[in-house]
Formats: C-alpha cells, structure tokens, sequence
C-alpha cells in the first residue's frame, strides 16, 4: 500500500500515468456527456409544470455538485501536502482551484437562468445562492493567494491552510436548504435511498453527472501535469522528456 | 504563562502607545453607522429592520481595519523571527496576540453595539441578542480574520488580500450573528443560531492557533 | 558544539555555496567574510532554523542548542521605549524584568534614552538596544549579524568586551562582519564563505 | 510632466507587482454586499431600498482600505524625503499619486458599481444616476482621503485614524451621491445631487494637492 | 560653497549641539564624526533642508545648491526592482531612463540583481542601490549619512572612487561614518561634532 503510495507520489511516475489515463478520460467524459445532455435536452419528456425550463438540470446540478466535490478535493489535497509535505499534492491542490472556481460559476449562471422563469427573479439573498457565491470567493481567495506569494512551495502550503479552514462552508451550502427555508428546492437526486425523479429524466442526469466529473479530471490532470513540469524544469526527467 | 502575559501586556502597551488607538475602531463604527443613518432616508422607519445587517457588518470592517496590523510590524521589523526562535511556543504567543486584539478591538464594539442598537430602534430583547451574537462573534472575527492576517503577512499589500480571504470565512458568522437578532424581531425563538456561534467559536479557539502559527513559519521562511 | 556537514543554501533557483564543512566548539567564535550577497546572512538564518537548507545536515550539541539572534533589522517596536521593548522579551524568555535594565546600562545607553520611544533614537542607538537581548540571558549560541553596524569607536570596545567574557564562559558566536574585528579576541575563525571552492 | 509620468507609472507599477491589488477593492466591494445581503432578510424586498447606501457606504469603504497605504510605505522606507529633495515640486508628485489611486481603486468601483446595482434590484434609469454619482464621488474620495492621510502618515497606526477624520469629510459626498439615486428611485430630478458632487470634486481637484503637500512637509519634519 | 553659522540644534528637549560655524568650498569633503547619538543625522538632515534649526544660519552658494540625500534609509520599495527604483529618480530627477541601468551596472549590481525586487537583495546590495542614486544626475552637494554601512571591501573600494571624481569635479561633501574613511582622498576636513566646545 505505502510503496504504491509513494510511487504515485513521485512526479515522474505519476506524469506517465496521468500520460497513460488521460485520453480514456477525456473521451469517456465526452461520450457521458453527449449521452447526457442530447438524452436530457432532446429526449427526455418535459417536466409536466416547468415544460422545458427544467433542462437547465443537466448543466445546473452536474456543475453544482462539482463545485462542492472540488472544493473538498482541495481541501484533503491540501491536508495531505501539509501532513507528507508531498509535491505532487500541493500541484493537485493549486490545479483544482481554477476547474473548481469555472464549475461554480456555471453553476451559479446556470442556477440564476433558471431561477427567472422559476422564481420570477434571477437572484436573491437566500442561503443557498449566498453560500455558493461565498464558495466562489474562496475559490477564487486560493487562487489570490496562490498567485500573490513568489515561491510556489510557500504558496501551495498557504493556499492548503486556508483550503482547510474554508472547508467548512462546503456542508453549509450542502445543507443550507434543510437549515433555512430556502426557496431553492432540498435534495431529490443527489441522496442516498430512492431518488424522488422519473427514471427516464434521472439516467441522463446521472450520465450528465459523471460525464462532468470526469471532464473535471481531465483538466485537473493536465493542469497537474503543467505545474510538474514547471516545478520539475530543471530536474532529468523533464529533460528527457522534452527531448 | 508569564511569557503569554508578556505578549499580551506588551500588545496592549503597543496600543497605549499609538494614543487612542483602542477607540478607533469602536468609533469608526459609529461613524460607519452614522453615514449609514445619512445614507439611508432620514429617520426612516426600515432602519430597525436592518439594523442587525448594518451593526454586525460594521463590526466586522471595524475589525477588519486593524486586522491587517495585528503581524506586519513585527513581521517587518524582525520581531516575528525573534518569536519563532524563543522558547515560548509560537502558537502560544499568537494566542496573545489574538486575545489581545479581541480586548481591543472585539470588546469595545459589543459593549457599544448595545446604544447602537437602541439608537437604530432595536428593542430591549433584541438588543439582548445582538449583544450575545456579538459577545459570541467578534473572538472567532478575531481568530480567523488573524489566521488569515498571518497567511498573507509577508505579501505586498497583504492588507487588500486580507479583508476578501476573510469575510467569505466570516459570512456564516454573520448570518448567524444577524440571524438571531431577526428571529428575536419576529419572536421566534433564538438559541439555535447562538448555539451555532457557541460551536464556531469554540472550534475556533481549539484550532486557530495551530493553523495559525503553520502560516507564520510558513511566511517567514 | 556546532558542526555543518556539506551544507549547501540556494535563494530562489540561484545556488549560494555548497558543501561547506565546518564544526565549531565551545569558546570558538567563526567570524563569517565574504563580498555582498555572497550568502553570509543566509548562513546564519540556516543555522538558527529561520530558512531550510537545499542539502547538507546542521548538528548541535546539546540539541536544540539555545541561541540568541541578531539579525540586519533590530527588532524593536519604534513606538515602546527600549525598556518596554527588553522587558518584553525578558518575559518571552523567562528572564525577570530587571534584567532588561540592567542590560540597557549595560550596553551604554543613558536613563533619559532608554524610557525615550525606540524611533527616537539614532541609528547606534537602536543597534545598542538590539545587542542588550544577548544579555537577558545566557545562551550558549550567539548568531549575529552585522553587529558592529552603526556602532560608534566605544559601542564596538564593548561589543569586544561582550564577545570576550562570553567566549571565555565557553560560548560560542557565529557573526559576520565586513569591518575587521577588535583586536585580543580569543578562538577566532575566519571563514571566507566566497572563496570556499579555493580554500 | 515627465516626472509626473514617472510618479504615476512607478504607483501602477507598484501595484502590478502587488499581483492581484487593483483587483482587490472591487472584489472587497462584490463580498461586503454579499455578507450585506447574507445579514439582511432573505429576498428581502427592502433591499433595493438600501442599495444606493450599501454601495456607496462599500466603495466608500473599499477605498478606505487602500488610502492608508498611500503614503505610509513612503514615509517610512525615505521615499518621501527623496521626493521632497527632487526638483518635481512636491504637490506634483502627490498629484500623480493621487491620480493613480483613483485609477486603481476608484475606477473599477465605478465599473463594477452598475452590475451591482442591478444584482441588489436597482432599475435602468437608477442605475445610470448611481454610476453617475459614483464617477464624480470617488475621485472626490481619493482626494480628501489622500489629504487626510497625509496629515497621519507619521503618527504610529494611522490606519485606524484614518477612517474616522476621512469619514466625516466624506459624508457630504455620500449625501448627495445616495441621494441622488433615491431621488431618482422615487421620479424626483437628480440633477441638483449630481451638480453638488461636480462642485465637491471641482473644489478638491484644485485646493487638495497643496493642502496635501503641506501636510507631508509637516509630516517628515 | 556652503557656510555655517553659529548653528545649533535641538532635538525634543534636548540640545544636540550649539555653536557650529564651519564654511565648505568645492572640492571638499567634510567628515562628521562623534559618538552614537551626538546629533550627526541631524545636522546632515538640517543641512538637506529636512530639519528646523534651533537657531544659526545655513547659507549655500548657489541658494538653494542642488544636492543628493542619502540617510540610514535606503529609500527603495522592496517590491520593485532595482531598475524600476532608479527608474523612477531618474524620472524625478529629469534624468532619463537609460542612465538607471549604467548607474546600478556602476555601483557593481549584476543584470540578474538589478530585475530582481529590492526585497529579496541583501544588505550591502540594497545600499549599493541607494547609493547608485548619485550617478543619476550631477549635483553640486553630496550628503551621505553612514554611506560606507554594510559594504564590503571593494564596495568601499567603490565608493571611494565615486567620491574622489565627485570632490575632483569641484564637488562639495558632507558625510558621517564611524569608519575609517578610505586613504587618498582629496581636500578632507574632520569635524568631531561631540567635542565642539573643546576645539
Ligand atoms: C443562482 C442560483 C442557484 C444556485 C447558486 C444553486 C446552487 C445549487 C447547489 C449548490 C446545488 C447542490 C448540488 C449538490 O447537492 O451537490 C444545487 C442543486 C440543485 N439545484 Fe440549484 N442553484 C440555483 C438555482 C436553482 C434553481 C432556480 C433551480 C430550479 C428551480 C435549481 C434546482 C436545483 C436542483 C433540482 C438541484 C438538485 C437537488 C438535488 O436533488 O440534490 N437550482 N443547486
Ligand atoms: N529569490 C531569489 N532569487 C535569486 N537570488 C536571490 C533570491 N533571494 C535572494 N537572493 C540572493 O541571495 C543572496 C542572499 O545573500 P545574503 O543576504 O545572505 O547576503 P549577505 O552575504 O548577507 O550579503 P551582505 O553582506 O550584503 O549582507 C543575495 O545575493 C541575493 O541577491
Ligand atoms: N524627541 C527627542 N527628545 C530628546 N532627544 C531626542 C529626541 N529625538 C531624538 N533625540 C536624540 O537626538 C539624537 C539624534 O541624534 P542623531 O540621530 O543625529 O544621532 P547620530 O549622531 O546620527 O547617531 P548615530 O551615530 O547613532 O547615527 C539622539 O541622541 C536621540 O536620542
Ligand atoms: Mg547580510
Ligand atoms: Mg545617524
């Protein structure tokens, strides 16, 4: 278990991984997606009171349930540079902080799209869009952060404290429509048991769900694998690789 | 535990000296209320419904405002490596200077936010709750926003970087802190939203210090 | 007892020196030399633990050594009097409050000047204040830097007097400084950290 | 004019290394009305209400946090005596500072104020007459601001004085700034708030530079 | 050519010196000495036209004599480089650009030294940066407050130099330093400002 840890951990080695993975990602993400979204926006019967305004689902709740995995991604990213002082941790924690940054922003545009016809405004004060907006802002102090230090290891080792501390907002957007009487509506796909959907509206969701959290990966690995080679430039492998 | 006192008594030194430096923030919130008052419709009935809003907020940008202080000086005049290096665990005298910043900045503004709520027409049970909101608030406004301060200290300008890493950590503060207030106004009851600060403030007080003297090593190297 | 093993420092993506080997023993002072920027400063940050070293081990005995640290900047609060400056950091390390006095007096600086706010004084002022922490207390590692700048002809007979009685106690300094030493001290090395390739 | 070029490009300089800086009050401005919205009642429709006073009382703020930096970094590294030996006269070099504080705080809150007018519920016409205001008010705020610092530059945490003598001075501004919108909010002529602040920024844009060279010159002596 | 007379300064309550009446023509360079806190700063700062005196004139030739000012401080932002500080005095100064570089490359700072923030030069490259401000442009009056602080050998080497072309141009210099001035400079003059009444 340790030895593998390791050799995950060593730059080199997880470059030809990443190198190997990385086309399978992108083309399963792409298919999920395409099945998603042409299975959702074409196929799937309207919802019988929103009519088509609904389908905005397929972008809102994929993109919105990303923003709050990759936050809690960067967190743990960060816990462990902090913990093993491991390089290739620090490089995921910085290379999240932008995809994560881009999902909250469909997510929030996408929500306040769908937000008019819904509820007549595109947005208000409420728990919910608050808290993701506040999401936003971390996201987007990380990145501050990360670019205002000159050394990158400085760098990633502050932008992990405040990705740590700043984790405790995730489970307050999470659960803010339980906590507060929030207009926006409380967890019917995303939870555990029996979902509350039609199966032919849910199955394109989830393969839309899936489909964006692999594009996610996708980036996060390349940007992984750019920060390594800046970080690496002078060491051998680089070398040779660009050989 | 002498050395600790030392920290804060020297804080508090430091204060004095900077002549009336303690009533600042305190009396910028009531500047900031006042301007506030002009800026909102003379004596305008909706006041009261935003008075929470406005008074926490206040507080929290009067805190903010001598947030950013709280390490930049030692920092630049070398007195930070000095702490690092005596045998005084760094926590422990980050600890004082939090403690000493709540005295100074914190404890003012909830004795004063009692008057200021009257004045922006709060009644006697709300006021109550605003006091304890704030009572609750400021120490974790003080933690986190020095966690934060001591993050950005060796960066240029840190103090603009600051007040935007620190209110989206602050925002669940506030809600609660305001939140309260609100459900005192429409009488329901209060003791879930101070409950809640309760919690935030005491997992404040058991980790700040730690996180927070990693950021200090972290930006003195 | 200090001893460095292969020790190499880099700043950013420039190597300072490398492989630099030395051990040093009670009573020894290591007077550092070396042209601006040749990495003098960085050394002593090393051995006081402020900056991580690229490779090479750092060994004291016993471990952690207990040092005292002078840097370029004072570390004095311009607006607290250099009495309520030492006795802040009596407190910090557990020395009593008198002491910080003492040590003021110690280091030539009159009553009127030491109840005066720090950024008042002159520029060998300040400096004298800065050097009256290396007496709070007794610490066997002195890591001074540049401590002779700004001090007048008698500021520096006393800086010598101080080195001399804490190296014959069996202390040990580490300092760097571009003026050449007073005279009479003993267990001085010199260390010429930019020619360390030819030496 | 030269020099006054070199005054200028080493502020914009300076705040182009401080990397993400002039991104900052804006940013500052976008998450004080957040917490602002976040305090007050969810969806509340009062909120609009309140618009011109939040976001002027924001920007306000926003350019607060940046004035004392003005001249601080100046004053203490001896830049400020450098400039005063320079053959530039002094009001000059003030001027190009001042000048590029607006450019970096002021104008972007400028820019940025219209989306969030519209996002706390303000309409067309409102919006246009907020915007307006804010044009005219925050060089005004750059410019008392900017004296006022001077005037504390050397008194030890100035920071926190700072916003207490610079409000008051401000007050009139933020008058007739928020004023105008409410006027406008409730189909009254906006023109006589707007002519005021023309008056207020006439006034400072010729008087504040020497003022404010005096006030160094006392400050270093 | 600058005259003093029957200056006095104060500093608080506290009287520095009185009584000083000296006159400096060109090609002369007037070392201040005395001990740490005699008031030396003060006078260079009165002569710059920073300080108020307490009484005395202070009379130049021309009036007002163009001068450069170099104190303690160094007078840079740490967050620019070298290049982007002289840059900028240039500017000021109504010297053009290009002369930054030559000066900087003159006080011995490598092209990688002079693109990097002032920050994170040491000590004696940050003072060879204030000094750099000299070669900026010609001025009549040169005053150096402990210019030689943190140089090393052959900085001082340097800087001797740059004084003794500046004195062999008739230039005038008022400088403090608790060193030893580098031999073979031209039409020196000591003033031990701590033993005015005695001489
Ligand atoms: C700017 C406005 C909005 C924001 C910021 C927002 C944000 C979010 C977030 C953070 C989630 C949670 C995803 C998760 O649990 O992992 C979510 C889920 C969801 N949102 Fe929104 N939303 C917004 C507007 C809307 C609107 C207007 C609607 C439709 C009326 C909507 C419908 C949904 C649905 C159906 C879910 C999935 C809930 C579940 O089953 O878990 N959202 N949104
Ligand atoms: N980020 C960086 N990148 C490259 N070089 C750097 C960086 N930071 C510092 N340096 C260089 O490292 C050296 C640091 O040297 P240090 O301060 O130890 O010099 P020093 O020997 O103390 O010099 P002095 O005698 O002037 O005090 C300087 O040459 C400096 O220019
Ligand atoms: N407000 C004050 N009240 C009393 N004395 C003061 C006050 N401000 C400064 N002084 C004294 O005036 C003197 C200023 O001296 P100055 O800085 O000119 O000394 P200096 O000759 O440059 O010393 P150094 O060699 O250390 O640079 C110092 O002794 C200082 O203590
Ligand atoms: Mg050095
Ligand atoms: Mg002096």
């Amino acid at each position: 278990m340790w030895t593998w840890f390791h050799r995950l951990a060593s730059p080199p080695h997880f470059f030809r991984l990443a190198e190997r993975w990385l086309p399978w990602v992108g083309v399963t993400a792409l298919a999920l997606l395409a099945w998603g979204w042409i299975g959702g926006l074409v196929f799937a019967p309207p919802d019988y009171q929103q009519k088509d305004a609904f389908r905005i689902i397929y972008v809102h709740v994929p993109t919105a349930a990303a923003s709050l995995s990759l936050y809690t991604l960067m967190a743990v990213a960060g816990a462990v540079a902090l913990i093993w002082r491991m390089k290739l941790a620090e490089c995921v924690l910085v290379a999240t902080a932008p995809v994560g940054a881009g999902m909250t922003v469909v997510a929030l545009v996408t929500g306040m799209l769908w937000g008019k016809p819904m509820w007549g405004t595109y947005w208000v004060w409420d728990a919910r869009l608050t808290s993701e907006l506040v999401l936003l802002f971390l996201y987007l102090g990380v990145i501050g952060l990360q670019q205002a230090f000159e050394d990158a290891r400085a760098a990633a080792r502050a932008c992990a404290l405040l990705a740590i501390v700043g984790v405790i907002n995730v489970p307050i957007v999470k659960y803010s429509v339980e906590w507060w009487n929030s207009l926006h509506q409380t967890s019917t796909i995303l939870k555990l048991g029996k979902p509350t959907i039609t199966m032919d509206m849910a199955v394109p969701l989830y393969a839309a769900l899936v489909g964006t959290f692999l594009l996610c990966a996708y980036a996060i690995l390349r940007r992984v694998q750019n920060e390594l080679l800046w970080r690496e430039r002078r060491s051998g492998w680089v070398a040779e690789l660009l050989r | 535990m002498r050395a600790l006192v030392a920290v804060m008594c020297r804080e508090l030194r430091l204060a004095a000296r900077a002549r009336s430096d303690w009533l600042m923030p305190p009396f910028f919130l009531l500047v900031v209320v006042t301007v506030f008052g002009f800026g909102a419709e003379p004596n305008d009935p909706r006041l009261s419904a935003f008075a929470p809003a406005i008074l926490w907020v206040a507080s929290l940008l009067a805190a903010l405002l001598t947030l950013e202080r709280l390490f930049r000086a030692d920092y630049e005049d070398g007195t930070l490596e000095q702490m690092m290096l005596a045998p005084l665990p760094l926590y422990l005298s980050a600890a004082g200077k939090l403690i000493a910043h709540w005295v100074l900045t914190g404890l003012p503004l909830v004795l004063l936010s009692a008057p200021l709520g009257v004045a922006l027409g709060l009644d006697g049970a709300d006021v109550r709750v605003l006091v304890a909101g704030l009572a609750l608030g400021t120490p974790c406004i003080s933690a986190i926003g020095g966690f934060v301060a001591a993050l950005t200290v060796g960066l240029p300008r840190a103090g603009l970087l600051l007040p935007v890493l620190v209110l989206p950590l602050i925002v669940p503060v506030v809600i609660f802190g305001a939140g309260a207030v609100r459900s005192a106004q429409q009488g329901l009851p209060v003791d879930a939203p101070l409950y809640f600060l309760a919690a935030i403030l005491a997992v404040c007080l058991t980790l700040v210090p730690w996180v927070l003297s990693a950021a200090l090593r972290n930006a003195v190297d | 007892m200090l001893k460095i093993d292969r020790l190499s420092l880099s700043r950013g993506d420039r190597v300072l020196f490398s492989g630099l080997s030395l051990s040093l023993s009670a009573g020894e002072l290591l007077h550092v030399r070396g042209a601006n920027g040749c990495g003098k400063t960085s050394l002593l940050e090393a051995l006081a633990g402020l900056r991580r070293v690229a490779s090479g081990v750092i060994r004291t005995q016993p471990d952690p050594l207990p040092l005292h640290w002078i840097g370029h900047r004072n570390a004095l609060s311009a607006s607290l009097s250099p009495l309520q400056n030492l006795e802040f950091w009596a407190g910090l390390h557990g020395a009593d409050a008198a002491a910080a006095d003492a040590a003021l007096a110690a280091v030539g600086l009159k009553p009127a000047v030491r109840k005066r706010a720090v950024r008042s004084l002159s520029a060998g002022q300040k400096r004298r204040c800065a050097l009256a922490r290396l007496l709070l207390q007794v610490r066997a590692l002195w890591l001074l830097d540049e401590p002779l700048d700004g001090l007048d002809a008698d500021g520096i007979a006393l800086m010598a007097d101080l080195l001399r009685a804490h190296l014959d106690g069996g202390g040990l300094v580490v300092m760097t400084s571009h003026q050449m030493l007073p005279a009479a001290l003993p267990g001085v090395r010199e260390l010429a950290l930019d020619r360390l390739g030819s030496s």
